[in-house]
Parts: C-alpha cells; structure tokens; sequence
C-alpha cells in the first residue's frame, strides 16, 4: 500500500482584491504553493452576493496544503485581518502522497 | 434630455433591465460577456476620441479641460465626505469610500450621454476621453487621504495601491486607445470602423440592459441604504453636474464639451473606484458605495440627470435649450 | 426545402458541428460565448420583430395567431403526452416533461426558419415574434398539469414556478426586445442596426456551430434513448408542424407567416423548458427530454422539416411549392 | 496560538435549478451562510455531463459551515430529498477561528 | 437522525490535459462517479500559473468519493503517474448519507 | 513592414498589450472571451480562404504549396530539435516539445501576416489557409517521434493522441470552415460578410492586445529561460521563415503567398501543439516550449519577421521591395 502522511489543507474565502495578499502571506510563511479556486455567490451576515467581476466584488477560495507547524503559524498571521478583511478561514487534516512536498 | 433619449434603444434596454430585475425574472447575461463588453466600450470609446483628436488637432482649451477635471476629481470628494459624515452619518472609512466614487468617474454614463448629445446636435470634442480617462484616479487618492490620512499603510500596501491607482485597467485601455487612435489616424480606422464603430452602439444596449439587471438587483438585496444616502445620491450628481457643467462653460468649452465635463462630475465610479477599496478599504461596506452609485446615481443620471446636464449647458452657451 | 437552403453557411456551420463531434473532436465553444450568443439572437430578434410591426402596423390576424400559438401549446402536449406514455412507453413523470418540450418553442429553429423562407421570398411578418414568446410557457403548465394533476406543491414552490414560467429569461428579453422595436421604431433602429442585423447571421452560424456540437455529443452519451422514442421525436415535429401550418392557413396568415406557426409548432425547447423541469420536475430524466428535443427533433427540424413545413405553406396558400 | 473550534463543513452538489431550494433550507435551519461554487462535469449512475448552462443542466457545490446540531438539522431536512431531486451530500468536522460566528 | 457512514473524498489538482486519463483510472477503478470542478490560478515548485484555456494550460480539480478499498486502489494506481504527470492528490474521511451508492 | 503596418491599430494593440503587462497593470480579458475571439477568427480565416478558392478556383500551385508546408512541418523539427538539445543544453523531452512548435504554425500570426501584405498590395491566395491547416499536425507526429521514438505508449494513449492531432479544434474548424466557404460561395457569403469579414479587423486588435498581455506576463514569470533559448527563438524564425519563403518561390507561387508560407514556416504554435504536449509529453515543461513560441518568437514575427519575410519574397520574385 502506497504510504500517506497527515497535513493539514486551509481553505481561505478572500475577496479577489485581498487574494494577492493573502498569497504573499502564504508564500512568507514557506507553504511551497497554492490553489485558487472561483466562486459563484454566497451569504453571510452581510447578506447575499454574487459573481460581480465587472464591479469587482467577487470572491475566491485559496487553498494550501502545509504541515501542522505551518498551517498553524499561516492562521496565527491571518487572525489579525481575518474580520476587517471579511476572510473566513476552515482547515482540516488530510493524507497526501509525497508528503516531503509540503 | 427629452423625447428622443427615452425612446432611444439605449436607454430603453436600460429599463427593460430594471423591470426584469425588479419582476425578479431570472435574466442574466454572463459575467464574462459583460466585462468582454465592457472592455470592448472603453477601447472603442478611446480609440475614437483619439481619432477625432488627429482629425481635429487640439485647441488651446484641452489644457484647461484637463486641469478642470483632474481639479474637479481631488476636490469633490472633499464636500461629499462632509455631507456623507454629517447628513449621511456615516462612519469615517465609508464616507471616504463613497466620496471617492462620487469623485470619479462612469465610463458608461459618458458613453451615454455622449449618445445623446451627438443625437441632439451637440458632440463633444474627442479629447474629452481624455479628460475622462485623467479624472478615474485623483479621487481615489483623495478618498484614501480622508479615510487615513497621509503616511498610512506598509510599504509595500502602498506599492500595490499605486498600481491599482495608476495603471488602473479602465484608465489603460482608455488611454492606450486614445493614444492608438492619435498614431493610426482617420485612415488606420477606416479597417476597424465597422467593429469599432459601426456596432459600438448596438453593444452598448446589451451592456445598458446588463447594468440594469444589476442595478436593480443590487437595491432589491441592500440592507444598509438609508433614506440620508438616497437624497445624498441623488443631490451629489445634481450639484457636481452644474458645477462641472458651469466650470467646462467658463473655460470657454462648446456646449457639448461642456456639458460632458458636467455628466463625468456628477457620474459615479462602480468599476475602478470600488476595486481600489476592496484593496485598500476593505473594511469600507460596498453595500453602502455600489448601491449609491450603481443603483441610485447611475440610473438618475442616464434617466434624468444627463438631459438636465444638457439643458444647463446649453442655456449657459448662450444656445438656449436643445431641441428634444 | 430545396439547394438553397441546405448550401448557407448558416446550416453548413450546423452540419460542421454534427459531424466534428461526432468524429469526437474536441472542438468546443466556451459555454459563455454560447449563452451570449443566444441572448444576442433573442435581443435581435424580439427588437426586428418590434421594429417591423412599428413599420407595417397590426392587421387583424395578429390576434389570431396568438390565439392559435396559445391554443397550440397548451394542445399539443396532451396528445404528445398519451404516445410517449403509450408508444414511447415512458413514465407519467418523463411522459409529461418530454410533452412540455414538444407544446413549447425553439427559438433558434424560429430564426433559422425566417432566414430560410425570407431568402425563398416568404418573409414571415414581424409579429410572428409575439406569437413565439407566448408559445413559450402555456405547454409548462400543462406539462405540469399533466403530471402532478391540478393542486400539487406547496404555495412556495408554485410561486417560484409561476416566476420561472412567466417571467423565465427568454419570454422576457424577446417581448421586452419586440416592445423596445415598436417604441423606438425604425429611425431608432438605425444606429443599432449594424449589431442587432448586420452580424445577425454570422452570429447564427457560430451558434449552430455550437448547437451540432451538443446535439451531437448528446445522443453519443445517451443511455435511455429507444428506438421508440426517436421514432416519437420525428414524428412530433411531422404532425404538429402539419397542424400548425394548416392552422395559420385557416385563419388567414401569408405563406410565411403560416410556415413560421408551422415550425413554432413543430420546434421543441430546449432552453426555456428543460429549466422550468428541472425546478419543477426533478425526477424527470434529462437523459430523455433534452435527447429528444436537442439532438433529434431540432436537426430534423433544421435540416428537413423547415423544408417541408415551407412547401406545405406554399401549396396550401395556393403559392405553388416554393422555388429553390 | 491561535484558539480554534470544531464546526461541521457540509457540501451538497445540486443542479443550478434546486441552489435556491437548497440555501433557503440552510437559511431556515438557522446556519449563518453559505457559498456557491461552480462544477464544470461529472459522471454518475445517470452517465456524464458537461455543463451546459445554455440548456439548464449544470451543477453546483453549496458550502456552509454550521455547529453539529445544525449540521445534523439540515442532513435531516434534505435526506427526504436526496434522491429525487438528485443532491449529493458529504460532511466532515473543520476546524475554524472566530468559532462564535458559525 | 440520519444515518450516515464514512467514505473517502479524493481530490486530485490535474491538468485539464490530462483529466480524461485519471477519470479513466477512476472509472476502472469501479469508483461509482466523480466531479470536475475549475480552477483559477496557482502556485508551486514551476513557478506561478493562471488560467489560460486558450494555450491549454489550465488545471482542474477532480473530486470522487469512495470506499476505502477503493480509494486505496485508486491511490496506488495513480501514485506512479503523480510526478511525471504533474498530479497532486489528497485525501481525507467524510461523512456520507445513502453509502450504498459509493 | 515599414511605417505602415507599425501603425497599423492591429500592431499598436498588440504592443498596448505588452506595454500594460510589462508596467503591471492589471488590465486582462476573460479568458472566454479570448477562447470566443480565436474561434471566431480560426472560422473567419478559414470561410474567407474558401470563398476566394470557390472564386478564383484553383491553380496548379495549391498542390505543391500543400506539399512544401506538410514537407516543413515534418521537417523543420528535425534540425531544430539538434539545436535545441546542443546550442539550447535542454533534455530530449523538452528539446522534442519545442521542436514540434518551431514545426507547426500559428494562425494569429498568419492573420496578421496577410493584413500586412494585403495592405501592402500583396494579397496571398486563399488556398493558403488550407496549407495553414495541413502544417498544424505534421510537426506533433515529428516531435514525438523525436520524443519517444517509434512504438511508444499504449494503445489507448495513441488513440487519444490520434484524434488530438488529426481532429484538434484549430484544424477542424480551419478545413471546415474552408469546406464551407467552398460550398457557400461568394453569394453564400454576402449575408454573413458583415460578421466574418466587416468586424474581422477590430476582433482582431482586440485579440492581439490579449496577446500582448499574455506573452509580456509569461516572460516575466519565466524562470527557465536561458540567453541560449532566447537566441534560438529568434533564429528559427529567421531561419524557418527564409527557407518557407524561398521554397515558395521556387514552386512559383506569386509574391503575398510565397511570404504567407515563409510565415507559416517561421511561426510557432502556441494552441494546438501545447494542447497536444500537455496530453502526449506531461513532463515537458510549459514554462519552455510556451515562453518561446508566445512571448519571443510571437513579438518577433509580429513586430519584425514579417516585415523582412515580406521583402525577401518581393526580392525573389523579382517585384524590388515592397513600398512601405
Ligand atoms: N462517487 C462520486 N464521487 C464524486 N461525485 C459523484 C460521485 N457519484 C456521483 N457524483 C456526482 O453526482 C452527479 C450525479 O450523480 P448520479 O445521480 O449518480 O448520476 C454526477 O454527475 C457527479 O457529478
Ligand atoms: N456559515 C457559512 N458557511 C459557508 N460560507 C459562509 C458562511 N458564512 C459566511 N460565508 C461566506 O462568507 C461570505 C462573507 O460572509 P460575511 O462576512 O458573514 O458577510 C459570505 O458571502 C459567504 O460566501
Ligand atoms: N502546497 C500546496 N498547496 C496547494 N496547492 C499546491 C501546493 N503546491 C502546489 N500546488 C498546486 O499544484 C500546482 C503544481 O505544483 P508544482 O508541481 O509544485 O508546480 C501549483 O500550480 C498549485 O496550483
Ligand atoms: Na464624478
Ligand atoms: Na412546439
Ligand atoms: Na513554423
């Protein structure tokens, strides 16, 4: 059997203008790469919004695969903006092959 | 604006929009179509400025209109801060936000209005495109000052911000146009005329309708729009026109022209302005700055305000009103 | 309907997208560009139509013909629905959203038949248009009548059908189109005309292209197809298009107005219906209705039965069989 | 370091047609939010598809993030309906920041 | 309440190339089914990419849920093929209704 | 090309591109739109070449243009792959892969191509879109052969790759749109004309400014570019481009379409063959073969290439150098 190791994935809700920081945050941190994913519409507190690219209200997700020691310090670092910059932040831990990757 | 702007097709899709979206049908143009067309407006649009800037060549008063719009740009947004603060009672980060988009400017309400007033008889001269393109930034400095003052941000916050602000994609492709205009001249367009011209204002109908959608859309789902913000963006538009309009006519502007510089002082930015405070306000509340610009001031200026604009300025030009 | 027809680009591009997927080449259309093409294709279309009608104004057959189409559509699907339960053997549910598809319309089936028949010189009338949009929705009510009976669902989710069949996003940009035709009338159209006409059938030809693409790739995925059912979805497309044509005879349309209720009769949605059942009817199979309507009844249609529906058209009108 | 909880992350992949029936149960079930993202293809028992928007017969992926009891609510709300209305639902626990808002 | 058993969610970041080949794999596999979903931008060891569909290099994202026999064939099928085809894979346990289906 | 085609508004919005992604400016266009723009120009290029052959008919020529482009394909890799593994140090994989798209050919550059010599007085012959066609694939087969050897991979890995080489986008909607221009004919034609012929040009700038940005964005984040790589993407085309042109002399075709095949021979795939690496040689690396042909050889061909091919052509047929 192909042998996995446990990292941990962040996915990251972003406004596509906060993208590039959240990116550089990321890259600081030492995390080797990331993903960024598009989304369509969503609600929250602030009520409903959808893809508006022309106005540039539209969101991303990004996502990472870190080590717990990473991950941990990437959430340390984005706790601060994560309400003034109307982040939303979720991780969890997953098995991936090649794990000297990450 | 009279008879002949309403049923113009232009602004009948507008409406159209605003009815399906008020009906709440489910009509939506894609999003990559709107921005495709959206972009295709503003190339158009410079290009054919700068064309009819190596047509005509340049008067003496282009110096004058720039300085008027780029004056006009950095201190609107000073009186609308005050009156967003005070009878607006906004916070400090969100009246800054809106006063930078009531200091910039709409590529599409320009596109409008200069639709109507060449309808009316009056085209403004190309090099208002110009002026135009010069007026989408200052405001979004000024807007920045009053919300941190100076000396705010890292380094490197305030790299990124320069870019967004100067190289802006709006004020590049519209002076880049502009400038491709200027080189190719009348022959180098006479290729290009039929994609540039000949279906420029066929699109701007789709691009119209799409606006209305989300304008109406856009106030249907608002939560914090007061009644203060509704007068607020409807008074702005009205003040910043004749201002604006009052300003080109001193400066010894044709009517047209003069009435042109009015519609870019009373429209609001909803394309660049609100991308630079997503980066950098991003505290600043867009249901608050979209929703008074998008879907209050710019219907009001393209159903109301631009025919407004056109009478003022006509009457200062000594021309009287214009016909409908 | 003869040489003509079948050597224009706009169904050689169909026939170029049937056979490019078939020989399973990745040729593909982004699916953005294809929904603005077909919002494009309605705009002009609903606006032609407008147009022509503030030029010629309404004969008395207008009403007629929107009695007919009304009729028609709520019609037709009770008779389709007992063959596809009895011969095509298919469940109350799939019986009743497959007979939805066949009382409802297909826009571009429409348009490609008004440029066939307008080149064999049988220019259907401008209100024919009208009669499409409100052949759209009848045959999802009695779609749904036919399979839920009357009383079923909630007030909830009968009030977003209700939206989604009166208000769905064709119904409303053709009639909105065709109402901004007949205010802004000819002179307005003519600024507009180089986008809404000019590239109106280099734009079909691009969007047949895409429509042999999927209709092809279709019945190549296709698992729940029988031969029962193919036989169904050529035999429709006969029959209704017989009646329809008949039925604009008997009440007094021109040769191409009649072929043009005709085709309506015969075309079966594949945009506004499949939508409406996918809210309304989830447990229908897609697998079946857009199969059927998509990649047999609308090649049929285009490659065939327009052709068929015109000569019928022109021997009942005493007109003789078109010339080619 | 920074304080996480444990919220539960719902995924229910829907036809564009049933999002709206979908997030109006989230809303009712008392979850704060949820997003949208866009599905290009798929291939199930049904056979594949590609996304067709012209025709009506894309997907989605709807996201929220809810507590237990919530998530545990909305899985009871939308089972009856599962496989009528063609959803598929999976759920795993994520850990998140600013736990009160969820 | 509902009951709901675990199963295994596989994500694979793919080339859109070379899609067609890891759903082959996972068809034969006897997976019962799998999701595409897009892919905007990215970063890892080659450097940035953005999607650009024109010049073919746009990546995907490759969901499928499985059982863990068949999610660990899955894994050991795709394992040789990860480097040399680009691949990055992750997997993790989730909570499904209606498991008989996967 | 002379002063003529740099200010050409095609050329000025490709450089526009560059210019606005080397400042980093963030303007872009939605990349469906780009994908929409190519099809369209792919379906464009390949109707008007038809409609010209359905003209003019064919000469004797067309075979042995035919002959000399699949002649090319074949075996311009061949030498530039020693090249690129000796004076260029890359791996066997990655010299194969850019080898392939030195062999095959990119229809934007072609485009632009025949608007400058057109402009020039020296319209190629519509028979040169199908040797545009017929260069796509030859090189693929030539790269991988380089690549693998003979007999390489499995028997499902070459189906697939058979049919993304025979029946790749380009190559299907080229020969089919040419089929279809063949069969329509210049009457045919008429009514689409405005869509496929009268905007063409404007599509065009708009789809080089895309370009422009893409190819200035790629090489700045290119990190395995070389100074020996770069000399070798400017070399090719040099090099490519006369030997393409003298052979299209030497088989006698007349002055436009003797530089159109020194073109196709200079330029280098950016669609097609990437599709097909990316599928067949996962491990070569993008960042190589793409940098290469779109943001070095790309420019050069645009900016300077076709100009000297142009002269080379007038100069070997005897006609001096073409007036600017
Ligand atoms: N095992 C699976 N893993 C991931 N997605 C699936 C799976 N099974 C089905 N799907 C998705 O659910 C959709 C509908 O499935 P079905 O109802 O089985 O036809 C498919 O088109 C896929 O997008
Ligand atoms: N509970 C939730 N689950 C999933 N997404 C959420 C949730 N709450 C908020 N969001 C997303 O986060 C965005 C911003 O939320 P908010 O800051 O609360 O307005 C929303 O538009 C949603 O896309
Ligand atoms: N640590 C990571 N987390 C998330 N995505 C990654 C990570 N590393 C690489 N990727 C993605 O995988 C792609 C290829 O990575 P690479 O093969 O390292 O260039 C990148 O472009 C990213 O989209
Ligand atoms: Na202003
Ligand atoms: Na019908
Ligand atoms: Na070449």
């Amino acid at each position: 059997m192909i042998e996995t190791v446990i990292r941990k994935r962040i996915e990251i809700l972003a406004d596509q203008a906060q993208a590039r920081r959240v990116t550089d945050i990321i890259d600081k941190t030492g995390i080797t790469g990331w993903t960024i994913t598009p989304v369509t519409s969503g609600k929250g507190r602030e009520g409903r919004w959808r893809e508006e690219r022309v106005m540039g209200t539209d969101k991303v997700f990004i996502l990472t695969i870190a080590s717990q020691e990473n991950a941990a310090a990437l959430a340390e670092k984005l706790a601060p903006i994560l309400t003034s910059h109307g982040l939303l932040l979720t991780m969890w831990d997953v098995e991936v092959i090649r794990g000297e990757r990450f | 604006m009279g008879i002949q702007a309403l049923t113009s097709p232009v602004v009948l899709f507008f409406v159209l929009g605003l009815l399906a979206a008020f009906a709440r049908s489910d009509l939506e143009i894609p999003e990559a179509i709107a921005k495709g067309m959206s972009l295709y407006l503003m190339a158009a649009i410079g290009l054919k400025g700068g064309i009819e800037v190596a047509e005509s060549g340049l008067d003496g008063t282009v110096l004058a209109a720039l300085a008027a719009g780029v004056g006009a740009g950095l201190l609107m947004p000073v009186y609308a801060y005050w009156l967003l603060k005070g009878l607006g009672r906004l916070s400090r980060i969100n009246a800054s936000a809106v006063a930078a988009h009531y200091g910039s400017i709409s590529v599409v309400t320009f596109v409008t209005a200069v639709e109507i007033y060449t309808l009316q008889g009056n085209p403004p001269q190309g090099y208002m495109v110009a002026v135009m393109a010069s007026m989408e930034s200052p405001a979004i400095l000024a807007g920045l000052l009053l919300a941190r003052g100076l000396g705010s941000g890292d380094a490197q916050d305030r790299k990124a911000l320069a870019q967004e602000v100067l190289l802006n994609p709006s004020v590049v492709l519209l002076l880049g146009a502009f400038a491709i205009g200027v080189i190719a001249g009348p022959q180098g367009f006479a290729d290009v005329r039929p994609f540039f011209d000949g279906i420029f204002k066929g699109v701007l109908c789709l691009f119209l309708l799409d606006m209305g959608l989300i304008a109406a859309r856009r106030i249907m789902d608002a939560r914090a729009m007061t009644w203060r913000l509704v007068i607020i963006a409807i008074l702005l538009p009205l003040v910043n026109g004749a201002i604006g309009t009052s300003l080109g006519v001193a400066i010894g502007l044709d009517t047209g022209s003069a009435a042109a510089l009015g519609v870019l002082c009373a429209s609001a930015s909803y394309i660049a302005v609100p991308a630079a405070m997503r980066l950098a306000l991003p505290e600043a509340d867009p249901g608050i700055y979209l929703t008074m610009s998008l879907s209050i001031t710019f219907p009001f200026n393209v159903l109301i305000n631009i025919g407004l604009i056109g009478s003022l300025a006509a009457y200062l030009t000594g021309g009287g009103v214009a016909a409908p």
